[in-house]
């Protein structure tokens, strides 16, 4: 594809009282862009999760963000850790960035 | 004996629409905003009633009957653990549902009184307030005391209860309440939060009603010691309250609200406390037998018995 | 002439929103908690009423008009299939929503009748819920005739109409008022469900009026013959219910009614159940037509329109 | 000295909930539900009363004190540009949001003098309503004269302005209460618009308290300046107020509230234009001032204060 | 990417109606770990779907799923037939799974 | 994997003002299908963007979109441009389609 940068793409799923946590580590480690949705559910080693419960809600986020290769693996090493006390799942995968829009990577 | 009130039948379409299945939803952000006027009104009415005592003859009999209240769950956990084989998280976290109480509840049971004419203290409310901490603390010693595995986290759970909703606007209600009754400003807000409280109960039975009939099923797969418990504690519970009440000389109509409160148990605070002070426990085998059992069994049963309860109190004296 | 009633004047402030682009917006949990307000409180008003009436007495009565509204899709296909050049399953899915009631057009209707105090039976609540049954079945009857391609969904139908959510609300508010009635107590329930119909019902047709208008234009780009049998047709309809409403002796209020129910259409669950029962069939024709064009001419222009026909019924016999 | 209303106590327990980071939260959907139900409310009781006068008569006084509450922004941006320091954008924008007004603000105002007993013109809620536009034009102008970049986008902006839901609302209640009042049928929708009032405005106190203590956080950051300011000028503008209000010849209850329209700033209508026609502007300076430092400060002192400023007006002259 | 599990993530947007099926048929293909964000429109085969029309709603669903590649192809295998009922779209693709959080894969 | 068809994944956050503009365009790059999923938050050149907040709301949409290889130029030539005054960030990722629902791509 032309006028594209090949990226790195992570996919992470952590609950939503960890969301303030891991933009911490994110602002951390110099992100300068990321996606944030909100009200997912799911299951996992914790069972099921599920924020439309009235009396037992958890609501699980996705975080997506890209970055550069060289970047990814730095924030790699700052996730990874973390991500023992949060739970949940973090993918990373190749993708391109379609140049056009204010650089935020 | 009592007619049914119409406000309860709510209760009833409520999980007749589950059984049929039909699409009956009530939006999330109506049920919540439901429950925050209920809260707001209880304590509102029962403040604006307070302001008519003296607080300082108050708070000693208000503060006996929310410490006395930690003998719901003491009583409640031997029951669970030995007779009912549950674990020691699960005994400890159902015995701090069932020490907590439920506002609804205690709103049926004021419905009850007002359609009798019936007196009670206004005070009432800040007690039930004010119970939910040592049944939640109590229960959560229980669930822990000896075992070894993760910490208690006993600052992340008393900021839980100190902080919760419920509490936090229960009493907000009866601060305002009872400002609003010493400088006689009542008037406005009481046609929001005093005369539409029976309509808005309606709709949050309606609600209860729908998942009540789906926390049923689930209790129900875990055996039938489970349900019997939720049917018969209340009503051990209720007559602890009800002499108590009598004891300390309430009225006919708090004494019978005294047993409510200590025959009814929580769906709203005890869960997200236990959550955070129990996590090993199961939290729908306590909400199930909470919302499933106890809560349809004290509004249509619960509330005319206790009722009796306390008229058979008040009668052996006099 | 009658004057226009302020309620209204909400739902032209509600189109004026959208040919404005104003970026007014009712929240999504607010339309549909008011929606089940309204069934609720309308049917609850008509189980008030009915508690005065010996039921056996009112069912036959009823039972009839209801078993007539059949005659509307019948009565609609034809005309939609063979003037109108619709497709089989368009001009059955029409006739089904044209069949169909309104709550919120026989509520206009009602407040028409309480700004002129004039007295109409209560069951009319009762025929608006049960006609929807005949109505929709009729009208998948006649999509569906002889057609090939997928088989019917009755099943699925008949749990959809049965536990629809309209039907279920006024049904238990018909349930719960004529309890209430019959047990002396709807006091406390009615500073709710009858004090605040109106400003609920003000609301509602102010977000009625934000969906008419998104939805007039889509149908406008349908063509002008969709148009006029939304006009036409109520008048037809509405006769027929006046002519209906005197011949079984109701009352002018109640004959009024009877019009309104036969001229008003469905918008939510018609187009619910002939997703399920005709998926072919075009939702955006039968939704325009109901809500874009029938509703707004029965609220502004209809709705007088039938006082006076139910009058001039009453008035050549006498 | 005048006794706390009760409804500021929500207020107060809102910031409070924030303080203590209790959990507590109102569902957006019923945040935004009220504050639609208010500019409802606001504008049909202003309408209501309105219709006791000549319209005619009424015009040019209300205009005159719209086109002069240009003056607020006029005197803002100075004391911002210079004193203050802050950029071009960021004075002029801050002198939008304190020219336009806040009408909860007012409604506390309304309800001061209610609790008193005391009159006040019903078009005042009209001069609110339109005032809206000189303070946001001059605000853009103040922020973009001369300055390069982007262009004003001034048609997007007008739009936003004329048709935004605040002013579009209060409007709206304005003429339905006027022609309600006019025809005589005011009576079923004031149990909604006007009993519920007061009991609407606590839910939403509540709700701007919690909003409140997190802008005040932000806005504290930005140093004592603002804070000041926050503080200083609407004491300067509903000096003002107070004046024209009395050189007009308003009752006292009118001069007040024209004091406090003065005053008061906007947190909702301003920011949304703003973002249209400042975009460089930082919409957390503005709001962390309007929010978290003039509302509570008029609402708790300031409202007390511009009654004894009317009633040392008044006293004056006779 | 070190500290990483080359793994087939699975993104499936269906109706919420058939919602529960799809969740049987990951049960019992033994996936362990998956997450739903409900709420979703889009367009497609059937047209535009929009869960904000209140009188026509249509409410997609984003499932989101990783599992090893082994597994991948048995999960594949019991969703094929099934998509076909199900309408909607079933994109695969390459992930590397962080390690750190409990296996739920 | 069998059955599957090698296709482009477009995966396109935008402020939610703008996905009307972006609608148009993908149906005039004649795209069979696409999914939305609203209310989400994010970070990026603009700063934090969040539709919770009650005064400031922005809100971001996920517009997630499979197309054959050969159409993904033509959407990427039409979207380039675009995306300059749309913000936000477009990624293009390699996947494969699962064969079985309608073909809506
Ligand atoms: N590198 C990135 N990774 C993920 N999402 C991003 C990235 N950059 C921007 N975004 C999203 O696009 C939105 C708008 O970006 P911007 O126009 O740069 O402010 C942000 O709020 C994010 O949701
Ligand atoms: N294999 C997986 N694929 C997709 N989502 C997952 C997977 N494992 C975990 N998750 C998500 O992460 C959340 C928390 O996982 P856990 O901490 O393992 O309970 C779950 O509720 C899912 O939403
Ligand atoms: N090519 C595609 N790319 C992204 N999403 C799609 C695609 N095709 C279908 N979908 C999603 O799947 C839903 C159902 O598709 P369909 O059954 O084809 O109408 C659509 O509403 C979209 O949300
Ligand atoms: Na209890
Ligand atoms: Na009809
Ligand atoms: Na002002």
């Amino acid at each position: 594809m032309n006028n594209t940068i090949a990226m790195k793409r992570f996919e992470i799923v952590i609950g939503i009282e960890q969301l303030e946590q891991l933009m911490d580590l994110l602002e951390r480690s110099e992100v300068r862009g990321y996606t944030v949705i909100k009200n997912a559910s799911g299951y996992g080693s914790r069972g099921a999760r599920n924020p439309d419960d009235v009396f037992l809600t958890d609501e699980n986020v996705v975080v997506i963000l890209a970055c550069k290769n060289e970047q990814a693996q730095k924030v790699l090493n700052e996730l990874r850790p973390a991500m023992k006390g949060l739970g949940g799942m973090c993918l990373i995968s190749d993708c391109q960035w379609v140049e056009g829009p204010a650089v935020s990577y | 004996m009592a007619t049914i009130q119409p406000v309860v039948l709510f209760f009833v379409f409520g999980v007749l629409a589950g059984v049929i299945k039909s699409d009956l939803k009530i939006p999330e952000a109506l049920y919540k905003s439901l429950s925050i006027f209920l809260l707001i009104a209880i304590g509102f009415k029962g403040g604006v009633s307070m302001a008519k005592y003296e607080i300082m003859e108050v708070l000693p009999i208000a503060g006996s009957m929310v410490v006395l209240a930690a003998m719901i769950p003491l009583t409640a956990y031997p029951i669970l653990r030995f007779l009912g084989k549950f674990t020691q998280a699960d005994a400890g976290a159902i015995s701090a549902h069932y020490g907590s109480v439920s506002a609804v509840t205690f709103a049926v049971g004021v419905a009850f009184l007002a359609a009798k004419d019936e007196y009670s203290e206004g005070y009432m409310v800040l007690i039930m307030a004010l119970m939910e901490i040592p049944a939640l603390v109590t229960g959560t010693i229980l669930a822990r005391a000896g075992a070894g595995g993760q910490k208690t986290q006993w600052g992340k759970l008393m900021h839980e209860i100190l902080t919760g909703t419920s509490l936090y606007l229960l009493l907000m209600g009866v601060v305002i309440g009872y400002y609003a009754g010493a400088v006689n400003l009542v008037s406005p807000l009481d046609k929001m939060f005093m005369d539409l409280f029976m309509g808005v109960l309606a709709f949050f039975l309606l609600e209860m009603g729908l998942l009540a009939s789906a926390r049923l099923k689930v209790v129900a797969a875990k055996g039938v010691f489970i349900i019997s418990f939720g049917i018969l504690f209340p009503l051990l519970a209720a007559f602890f309250g009800a002499y108590l009440g009598w004891l300390f000389g309430l009225s006919e109509g708090g004494t019978m609200l005294l047993a409510v409160l200590y025959a009814s148990c929580s769906y709203i605070a005890a869960p997200a406390a236990m959550r955070i002070a129990v996590p090993d426990a199961d939290p729908a085998l306590s909400l199930g037998a909470s919302l499933g059992v106890t809560f349809p069994f004290n509004i249509f049963i619960g509330v005319p018995i206790y009722w009796e309860m306390s008229h058979w109190f008040h009668s052996i004296v006099v």
